[in-house]
């Protein structure tokens, strides 16, 4: 091999502290190394040019470049050593600027670091092989999971540029939690005529196919070609005949059916539709609490249903889905706000979740609309809302902030007022994070409009006063002094987290969550709605919090980049994967059972067992080459003999 | 490389692409003054770092390895990281039995944007290991020779199998042999003292079987060479773990193998048999009772007791009779299994790390390479395609080397981890007695504490520790870094 | 009283030590108020909790060592319990105090010198005798009248032994031992007993 | 491993709560749990040994345990929050080798490597019965009686010391009293602080916590306050009429030790129980629960003295 | 030239640090403690214990090291020049093997023939060999696993010896049997200890010849190599023969008369690198990797395949070109063997299969 070195001095940022020019000095002596130089700026014009023209003049076969990290400019250089016809691949860096020169004023110890790291570069790059990509089909279609408003959005955007979309709802309909909110904020208009009509237009499209009360099982493949296993639950209630007329629910004699929808607020029948504007529009039956299928007996349902739609026997149904992506778009849940045991959660029956006082102040909610306590119907006077339960907690390992409860908390606050003029509501908050347009006016409305009192302070305890209301111990740290208050009505901000499943989805997704169940984003800047795995993209609140008029701007960012994935008609792999030594191999399966992509199977070659690497779905990461135990399945670019390489040209008695 | 002299140590940081690389990347950028000892390999995932990357980095004059990945449940690829935690701490708590101080070697996670962390994470490090100082030389060290305490006390009386069933276990064979390529058992050796393995084909082969303390060796050994092919194979309770733990990894397929269990009263440790037994040219005779044997060599008599010559393993054995079998003499023996450390571990346990570095040194000086250890595994599944003679991958130095001895050593216990049944095969087949069952037995140890109570071969449904993970791992404790 | 507080003036070191000391980390506090909202004792601080943790953070020594709040904590651990961000609020509580003791910032004395008596009772007898701890504050403290109105009541229900219990087997001798110790070795360090 | 338990009274139970050590001693005496003291014990230091130096704290507290470990014991009884506190902070402190080191420098011969697990009297009684078997041991049911449970600050905190359950809510005392047969009130301040040591120098202060204690147990309409620590008791009923001026309100809330009311209920005449020896009368309680085993139906209201 | 001494007991030492000071390494048996003890030839030095049985290894390194550089090279740059430097200087001292029985002696004297009497000499190996000075123990007895008087040779027997030691009652006789050993002897100063040994000499002989009296009766393997040669093709029969072989070098590294070895070059070559070196290092018949071609194509992937050739080149191919078997037996590949394949048994097996057909 002949090699080039190219010791940048990036100005003075490595140079300040790195003798360059000693490195590259240090470097000529290196193994195969037969040209070394330290340009000024190596990523500028002038710089790459270097590196050109010495490709040709040493007729160079593999290049090192000792700069910044390679995070930052090996796709740079790699365009670099391919214009001079090398292949991309044959290109090593090493990092001595974020790594030596930033980090350490001492140019000694800078120089023989930088020449130790350009020397391990060497070593490597001596293994270096020319690559090259493999090319793919895609499929055309995408996979949705999740019909909130994210969900929604996405899945209108694809359709409407002409994708297929299959989307995925666990529940009965979509619309998810937005469709259980009352009003928005800041303009206080009504959620669900807002979301509905975009509910409709799921309903109504061509190209979306709709799994209501369905959940994904099983993904396999990779970008362009997924399978995907979809679990339709079965709603008792054969959805081609159910017209949504609601005659079952009127004679369902079970009235004491807890009412999910309604976050428990109220009861309701076994047999219903979620609620008037459900898409779809069809019956289901909580079989738990069904008479018929509970008790074997009763059976009303299926004889008032003009259509025979109601089936007890109904299983649940396995399909399977070929598409090519997959927007993942499963929203949040409350986090379990009963650990909140000061505040009596969970146990007073005053003492609620802002999403069930949202459904108390819905006119399609257990009360219609009118505001009353739940343990004794009452119309409360003085209501406590407190902030950030569950959010900002690092005692209970949330440490996040929930970003919309500020917001809703005013609305609600605003909502009690319009509801119960003579009421007077007070919010215990920390900071009011209202940055989004018109919203800090909004809360200032809710305080110079409404009268609404913001205390500035924590709520240490609530407890009954023994008089049927509860004492409310909190703190104005703003006057330094604990406050009490005697409360009718207790609402809890309570703190967000991915939803119910999220870490078995990711799971399935091969995508990483953090301790709260939201997905991780492939860059947190620069890739908020790709993922680490290519193809599978993120909308809404399933990677972290946010309102609703973000949460469809990111519906629609992940349609763009579905659509942008799909202007081509072929991909290309990136090419440092695995690669299998048959001769080596002894087919003991090992690589095959931990790779995590699924991408190793076992082929039959010449009548032998032998492990090989479907290299469309191999992401490189190695794990394979790890395990191999006689080394029969190496990592393109870091192979054992790499790897060692640059061990032992460290690590030499 | 030289180090920097009186300046640094040789630190050697094994980092994942996505997360801790960027994280030193990020701590670059917001010029967090670090040491400078560090230098770093850039991988793509933690899960590729292949824990003997690191044995070999600490032999060959690191001071320190450090290896960072992403946060579990952050890995780039999903799940790299979760394999890599449960390899590199058994990594971690094997070290001390080579006499490598475990401070030398850490494992953490560090997102791309924990600048802090990572200035926090090089500098503890760093100077936990200037505080340790300069690692000693393997080859440096005085060798030392030590010998392990083989006084033990059985979990169950030890016999010599006198009154076994043989002739129904012939009778029993001799009706499958038909179906079966051959069945595997033991016969009589070079003389009446020892027995080798036999590969019965046919109704007179199967006449040749023996029963008893000799039959030392393991015949699990020989099953995947008989892959795709109906045998038979006769089995003490030990060598049916070995036959488990191949049929846990898919090696061999339950309905090409026909297990005969026999209940084994114990097998004899033959290299002190033949330190007693001296120099002689003739075995008179062979006579045994219910305890002892008693062996008559050139007219001399020599009585051994199974409970003092027994083989360092059949002391703590608490299954004799194997737990999976087709056909089965006897009834297994209700033996209550007791965590005893076994002798060749204890011996390495009494020893100081600088200590057992000496030990290994005297031992493994003694080393021909001939590699009888591993060919006598049953679970070594390479083969033919060792790494310890390849050039790619080129992991060993062919230099009459303790440290590359050793070193192969730890590549074998590492290729065993999880999967070691303790057959101890390996240290009997070693013709100039190196106990290197010891490594095995420490790895075996440390999966056993870390994985619930995992015993390899035991369970043909379980899978291998190393080969799966937890997203929460119980018993792994990471380290903070306060 | 109320000039501007000069933060570039501050103690840093302050925080540190309160740090180290009490092995919590303060500057984890984001001013919530909840050790406040809890604090049985607040109404008799004339700093709140809060506040002080505040003052740490701003490295205000003399105004979180002088306060009176350190001497009136109960000790109930509720502001620990309840704090968000897991810090013992009342281990920094108790950390200050002791600060404030060893450079003898003594500013509810009464309290030091009940702990005094109490102290001193225990070195004496090798345990408390209520009656003893009781005579000695009121010399301490001059406080002649203080729970004067419970007498009766606890006389009647003979709730007050008027011998001291005396450790047997030396124990008493043993505790007085571990005092004096404990004395001299604070001497010797320059603080407080 | 066989079980073997020390005593540690503390100071108190030969003080102002000599009726809790009486009832104490009554109660694990009716169930059979022997109690035997540590030998030549001392005190724990209390508040004000922590609140002057942790060190010599754990020191007075390590005595006792060495103590307790030299009479062979592996299981130490106290029936006192603020020693139980104390002796569970010093052995926790204890597990820092400087710290431990400091401490040794104060005692006479070091400290001893491993200490007893010391725990409540309460858990003590809860781990060998559970609430059927102490059910089933119960002779006068205390039926009639609403109590409000009080645990007071010290018991359950802080949590990752005391081990006594949940911090905020703790059951205990709870479940053993219905075991007993009452009716026991979810008293929402069960474990807010009543005042502690400062009803001596600061008397003010524990006044008005103590009031706002006993005004929400009245208001609760419970019969009595159950307690199981000296000073809470001192506090809520020796000091209650100062409480009582403070809030310029008459609670005449009887406060009981938790070992009384099970003692009544187990049947030990109250005179071994030195129900006598409360400022604020339970008579009415035990007219009560007498009227109510002898089958009369006692008066419901106004039965309070 | 012949010389008789008598060493008594207590003069080893002595002797040895005599031999020492002639500038000579002296690899001497030394025990080696563990549950499974063993014995090898270590350098020795004052002060340090030996033994006199029979060792676990052969001394085959004094003449063939496990593992040998051949050569080392450096490749130095400097702006406008490179250079190669090149070592290939045999690593030799002079040596004397002390302690080795007569099986190991006979081995050099097999080990001669390939390495120094066929058309090309190999100089690393010559080096070493002409600086060998061989002092043997005879043997007191015979042994299960012994049979060198199949082949030959025998307790006593000198063959690649050149000063023979027999232990009596008080001490050791040394008698040379070549001139080198008696020119060695004859140099030793009176510190050696050393007494003339003719009056003790007829007490060695009768040592010797108890010693001989003592083995079991050897059977006739004369026909070994037509016979071995005659089933070359018989594959059943070897298949039934390596049936317990596991492949492993134990039986070929411990043999004093197997020579095959491999070349491997190490290192990066440059003298700013790791340097590199050609090494060569013992090789394993019994190792699929023996016979595997560098395309991947092996001739003898079986393990039958392999044992044929061991045993076909012992006791036919080297006969056929050298006139003697390479084998001196001294049983160290049945005794050591994890499975005691036993060679004896193969070769007798051959002779009676042969003789069936």
């Amino acid at each position: 091999m002949r090699i080039g070195v190219f010791i940048c001095h990036c100005g003075s940022n490595i140079g300040g502290t790195v003798d360059c020019a000693k490195v590259a000095e240090k470097a000529a002596l290196f193994p195969d190394v037969v040209y070394a130089t330290d340009p000024m700026y190596t990523c500028a014009e002038p710089g790459q040019a270097t590196i050109e023209s010495a490709i040709a003049e040493y007729r160079l076969d593999g290049i090192v470049v000792a700069s910044c990290s390679p995070r930052m400019h090996e796709p740079t250089f790699r365009r670099t050593v391919e214009r001079a016809g090398l292949n991309r691949y044959m290109l090593e860096m090493a990092n001595i600027r974020e790594h030596v020169s930033w980090i350490g004023k001492d140019v000694e110890s800078n120089t023989n670091k930088a020449a130790e790291l350009v020397a391990i570069a060497v070593a490597k790059l001596r293994g270096n092989t020319p690559l090259h990509s493999k090319s793919f089909e895609v499929n055309k279609r995408v996979l949705v999971i999740g019909g909130g408003v994210a969900g929604i959005q996405a899945a209108l955007d694809c359709a409407d540029g002409d994708i297929p979309v299959v989307l995925v709802e666990r529940e009965a309909t979509i619309g998810g939690k937005m469709a259980k909110l009352d009003k928005t904020f800041p303009t206080v208009d009504c959620s669900a005529c807002i979301v509905g009509p975009k509910m409709v237009d799921v309903a109504q499209h061509p190209l979306i196919a709709l799994y209501a009360l369905s959940e994904v099982e099983e993904i396999s493949g990779y970008v362009g070609n997924f399978t995907v296993k979809i679990r339709k639950r079965a709603p008792y209630v054969d959805w081609d005949k159910c017209t949504g007329c609601g005659a079952c629910s009127v004679k369902c004699p079970s009235k004491k059916t807890p009412d999910a929808f309604n976050e428990f607020t109220g009861v309701t029948t076994a047999i219903k539709v979620a609620f008037p504007q459900a898409i779809p529009k069809k019956a289901v039956i909580t079989a738990a609490h069904c008479r018929q299928m509970s008790r074997g007996k009763c059976g009303v349902c299926a004889k008032v249903c003009p259509t025979g739609a109601v089936n007890y026997d109904m299983e649940d149904v396995i399909v399977t889905e070929e598409v090519g992506s997959i927007v993942a778009a499963t929203g949040y849940d409350l986090m379990d706000w009963t650990v909140y045991k000061e505040y009596g959660a969970g146990r007073y029956p005053d003492v609620i979740t802002s999403l069930q006082y949202e459904r108390l102040l819905s006119g399609s909610g257990p009360t219609c609309g009118h505001i009353r306590r739940p343990s004794d119907g009452r119309e409360p006077r003085i209501i406590v809302f407190i902030q950030c339960v569950g959010s900002r907690d690092r005692s209970i390992g949330r440490p996040q902030c929930s970003g919309f409860c500020c917001m809703y908390t005013a609305k609600q606050a605003v909502l009690t007022k319009d509801h119960l003029p003579e009421s007077q509501s007070y919010v215990f908050y920390m900071d009011i994070r209202a940055p989004g347009k018109m919203y800090d006016e909004f809360t200032r409305r809710a305080v110079e409009e409404y009268g609404v009192e913001y205390v500035r302070g924590r709520v240490s305890c609530v407890y009954p006063d023994g008089k049927g209301a509860y004492s409310v111990m909190g703190v104005d740290t703003l006057l330094g002094r604990p406050v009490e208050i005697t409360a009718d009505l207790i609402v809890l901000a309570v703190g967000i987290e991915g939803s119910r499943g999220a870490g078995e989805l990711a799971e399935k997704l091969r995508i990483s969550y953090d301790n709260c169940g939201f997905f991780m984003e492939s860059h947190v800047k620069l890739k908020p709605v790709e993922t680490n795995t290519i193809g599978v993209f993120l909308a809404g609140v399933c990677q972290g919090a946010r309102d609703i008029p973000a949460s469809v701007a990111q519906g629609s960012a992940t349609a763009a980049k579905v659509l942008g994935l799909f202007a081509r008609d072929r991909l290309e792999n990136d090419p440092q994967i695995a690669c299998v030594d048959m001769r080596r191999c002894v087919a003991c399966g090992k690589c095959v059972r931990c790779c995590p992509f699924g991408a190793i199977e076992e082929v039959s070659v010449r009548d032998e067992q032998k492990a090989h690497v479907i290299e469309t779905v191999c992401q490189g990461c190695g794990l394979c080459a790890a395990t191999c135990p006689q080394g029969a399945v190496q990592l393109a670019h870091s192979t054992d003999n790499q790897i060692l390489a640059e061990v032992n040209t460290l690590c030499r008695y | 490389m030289p180090v920097l002299e009186g300046k640094e140590l040789r630190i050697v940081g094994f980092l994942c692409n996505w997360c801790s690389y960027g994280g030193a990347d990020a701590a670059g950028v917001g010029r967090a003054v670090q040491p400078t000892d560090l230098r770093i390999i850039r991988v793509p995932c933690s899960g590729r770092v292949d824990p003997i990357f690191i044995v070999k980095a600490l032999l060959n004059g690191a001071d320190g390895v450090l290896v960072s990945g992403c946060h579990p449940r952050d890995c780039h690829y999903s799940a790299g990281n979760f394999y890599a935690r449960r390899r590199l701490e058994v990594l971690k708590q094997f070290l001390p039995v080579l006499g490598i101080d475990e401070a030398r070697f850490e494992y953490t996670w560090v997102g791309a944007s924990e600048a802090q962390l990572w200035q926090h994470v090089v500098t503890t490090f760093t100077n936990r290991v200037h505080a340790l100082g300069k690692a000693p030389r393997f080859d440096a060290v005085e060798p030392l020779l030590k010998i392990a305490d083989m006084a033990l006390t059985a979990l169950r009386p030890l016999g010599t199998g006198k009154n076994a069933a043989l002739p129904k276990l012939k009778e029993a064979i001799k009706a499958k042999l038909p179906e079966l390529e051959c069945v595997i058992g033991w016969q009589q050796g070079y003389d009446e003292a020892r027995t080798v393995p036999l590969f019965a084909r046919t109704p007179q082969d199967v006449d040749k079987f023996v029963w008893g303390p000799f039959n030392v060796n393991n015949p699990a050994v020989y099953l995947p060479t008989f892959r795709g092919k109906k045998v038979g194979i006769v089995v003490k309770g030990c060598d049916a773990r070995s036959v488990v733990e191949l049929l846990q990894e898919n090696l061999i397929s339950r309905e090409d193998v026909i297990l005969f269990a026999m209940p084994c009263e114990g097998t004899l440790d033959m290299a002190r048999i033949g330190e007693k037994l001296g120099r002689y040219t003739t075995v008179d005779a062979v006579v045994c009772d219910e305890a002892s044997i008693t062996i008559t060599a050139d007219g001399k008599e020599h009585r051994f007791c199974m409970a003092d010559f027994a083989q360092g393993k059949c002391y703590g054995c608490a299954t004799p009779l194997a737990a999976l079998s087709d056909v089965s003499f006897g009834a297994p023996v209700d033996v209550k299994p007791v965590s005893a450390t076994p002798p060749e571990l204890a011996l390495l346990d009494s020893l100081s790390l600088p200590e057992r570095m000496s030990f290994w040194r005297g031992q493994m000086g003694k080393c021909l390479r001939c590699y009888a250890c591993r060919n006598a595994c049953p679970m070594c599944v390479c083969r033919d395609y060792c790494v310890s003679d390849s050039r790619d991958p080129h992991w060993m130095s062919q230099l009459a080397d303790e440290r590359e001895k050793l070193f192969f050593q730890t590549v074998h216990a590492f290729h065993l981890a999880g999967r070691c049944t303790g057959c101890g095969e390996c240290q009997r087949a070693c013709p100039v007695g190196i106990p290197i069952l010891a490594l095995r037995q420490q790895i075996g140890r440390v999966i056993e504490q870390l994985f619930e109570s995992y015993k390899a071969g035991t369970d043909p449904a379980a899978a291998p520790p190393l080969l799966t993970y937890m997203p929460q791992e119980k018993n792994i404790h990471e380290r903070g870094w306060k | 009283m109320n000039d501007a507080i000069v933060i570039t003036q501050r103690d840093t070191v302050f925080m540190k030590d309160v740090d180290a000391q009490s092995s919590q980390k303060v500057s984890a506090c984001y001013q919530c108020g909840n050790c406040t909202a809890g604090c049985p004792a607040s109404f008799v601080y004339d700093m709140q909790a809060n506040q002080i943790m505040r003052g740490v953070q701003l490295g205000l020594k003399e105004a979180v060592l002088n306060c009176r709040s350190l001497w009136m904590c109960l000790s109930c651990s509720t502001c620990s319990l309840r704090c968000p961000n897991s810090i013992d609020v009342a281990a920094v509580m108790e950390t200050l105090r002791h600060m404030a003791r060893r450079q003898n910032r003594i500013t509810v004395p009464n309290v030091e010198k009940f702990w005094h008596s109490f102290l001193d009772t225990v070195r004496v007898c090798g345990r408390t005798y209520e009656i003893g701890v009781m005579a000695l504050y009121i010399l301490r403290s001059l406080r002649v009248f203080t729970d004067l109105d419970l007498a009766p009541e606890v006389l009647k229900k003979n709730k007050l032994p008027f011998m001291p219990h005396v450790v047997q087997n030396g124990g008493a001798a043993a505790i007085g031992r571990i005092m004096r110790r404990y004395k001299e070795r604070a001497e010797r360090e320059g603080v407080r007993p | 491993m066989k079980t073997t338990v020390a005593y540690y009274p503390g100071c108190s139970a030969h003080g102002f709560s000599v009726d809790y050590e009486k009832s104490t001693q009554a109660v694990c005496g009716a169930l059979g749990i022997r109690l035997n003291d540590i030998p030549d014990w001392n005190c724990c230091g209390s508040t004000p040994a922590h609140a002057v130096d942790t060190e010599l704290s754990a020191a007075l507290c390590v005595r006792n345990l060495d103590n307790a470990v030299k009479a062979d014991a592996n299981e130490l009884l106290t029936p006192c929050p603020s020693c139980l506190s104390n002796l569970r902070h010093a052995a926790k402190r204890m597990e820092d080798p400087r710290f431990r080191a400091r401490v040794d420098e104060l005692l006479d011969n070091p400290a001893p490597a491993v200490f007893p697990e010391v725990i409540s009297v309460m858990q003590g009684i809860a781990r060998r019965f559970d609430a059927n078997a102490l059910a089933e041991r119960v002779k006068k049911p205390l039926k009639p009686l609403r109590l409000a449970t009080y645990y007071g600050c010290l018991m359950s905190r802080p949590a990752e010391i005391m081990d006594f359950g949940d911090p905020e809510n703790p059951t205990l005392m709870e479940s053993m009293l219905t075991a007993c047969g009452a009716e026991v009130v979810d008293f929402p301040l069960k474990t807010v602080c009543c005042g502690a040591s400062f009803g001596i120098p600061e008397r003010a202060v524990t006044a008005r916590l103590s009031g706002r204690i006993l005004a929400l147990a009245a208001d609760m309409r419970a019969d009595a306050l159950v307690v199981a620590c000296p000073l809470c008791q001192m506090n809520l009923d020796l000091r209650q009429k100062q409480a009582e001026h403070a809030a310029d309100a008459i609670f005449a809330m009887p406060v009981l030790y938790f070992t009384q009311a099970m003692g009544l209920a187990l049947g030990v005449p109250p005179g071994r129980l030195g129900i006598e020896k409360l400022r604020v009368n339970a008579n009415g309680l035990i007219d009560k629960i007498e009227a109510a085993a002898s089958g009369s139906t006692a008066p419901v209201e106004g039965s309070r003295p | 030239m012949n010389a008789i001494r008598f060493l008594p007991s207590d003069g080893l030492p002595a002797l040895l640090s005599c031999l020492v000071k002639t500038g000579r390494r002296i690899l001497a048996p030394v025990e080696k403690p563990a549950v499974k003890s063993s014995v090898v030839f270590e350098p020795w030095s004052e002060g340090k214990p030996l033994t006199l049985q029979k060792a676990t290894v052969p001394a085959k390194e004094a003449v063939l090291p496990q593992c040998e550089t051949l050569l080392s090279y450096r490749q130095t740059k400097n702006a406008d020049t490179a250079a190669l430097n090149l070592d290939d200087t045999p690593n030799a001292q002079p040596t004397v093997v002390f302690g080795a029985r007569p099986c190991d002696a006979c081995g050099y004297a097999v080990l001669d023939r390939p390495f120094l009497q066929g058309p090309f000499v190999d100089p690393y190996y010559r080096a070493r060999r002409e600086q060998l000075v061989v002092f043997t123990t005879t043997c007191g007895s015979g042994c299960a696993t012994c049979f060198c008087h199949w082949l030959g040779g025998g307790p006593s027997s000198p063959e690649g010896s050149d000063v023979l030691m027999t232990e009596i009652e008080g001490g050791l006789v040394l008698q040379s049997v070549t001139d080198k050993g008696a020119e060695l002897l004859n140099s030793m100063p009176p510190a050696a200890k050393l007494a003339d040994g003719a009056p003790v000499f007829r007490q060695a002989e009768e040592a010797r010849k108890k010693a001989w009296a003592s083995l079991l009766p050897a059977p006739d393997i004369k026909s070994a190599r037509q016979a071995i040669a005659g089933i070359f093709s018989d594959a059943n029969f070897w298949q039934e023969q390596t049936d317990r072989c596991l492949s492993c070098g134990a039986c070929t590294y411990f043999c004093p008369t197997c020579y095959c070895f491999n070349i491997t070059d190490e290192g990066d070559g440059y003298e700013g690198g790791q340097g590199g070196r050609r090494l060569r290092s013992w090789d394993n018949c019994m190792s699929s990797q023996f016979t595997r071609e560098a395309s991947g194509h092996n001739p003898r992937t079986d393990k039958a395949l392999r044992m044929r050739n061991r045993v076909s080149h012992k006791y036919s191919f080297y006969p056929e070109n050298w006139g003697a078997a390479s084998c001196s037996g001294c049983g160290r590949c049945v005794c050591n063997c994890p499975v005691y394949l036993d060679i004896r048994a193969i070769v007798l097996a051959a002779i009676k299969h042969a003789g069936d057909k």
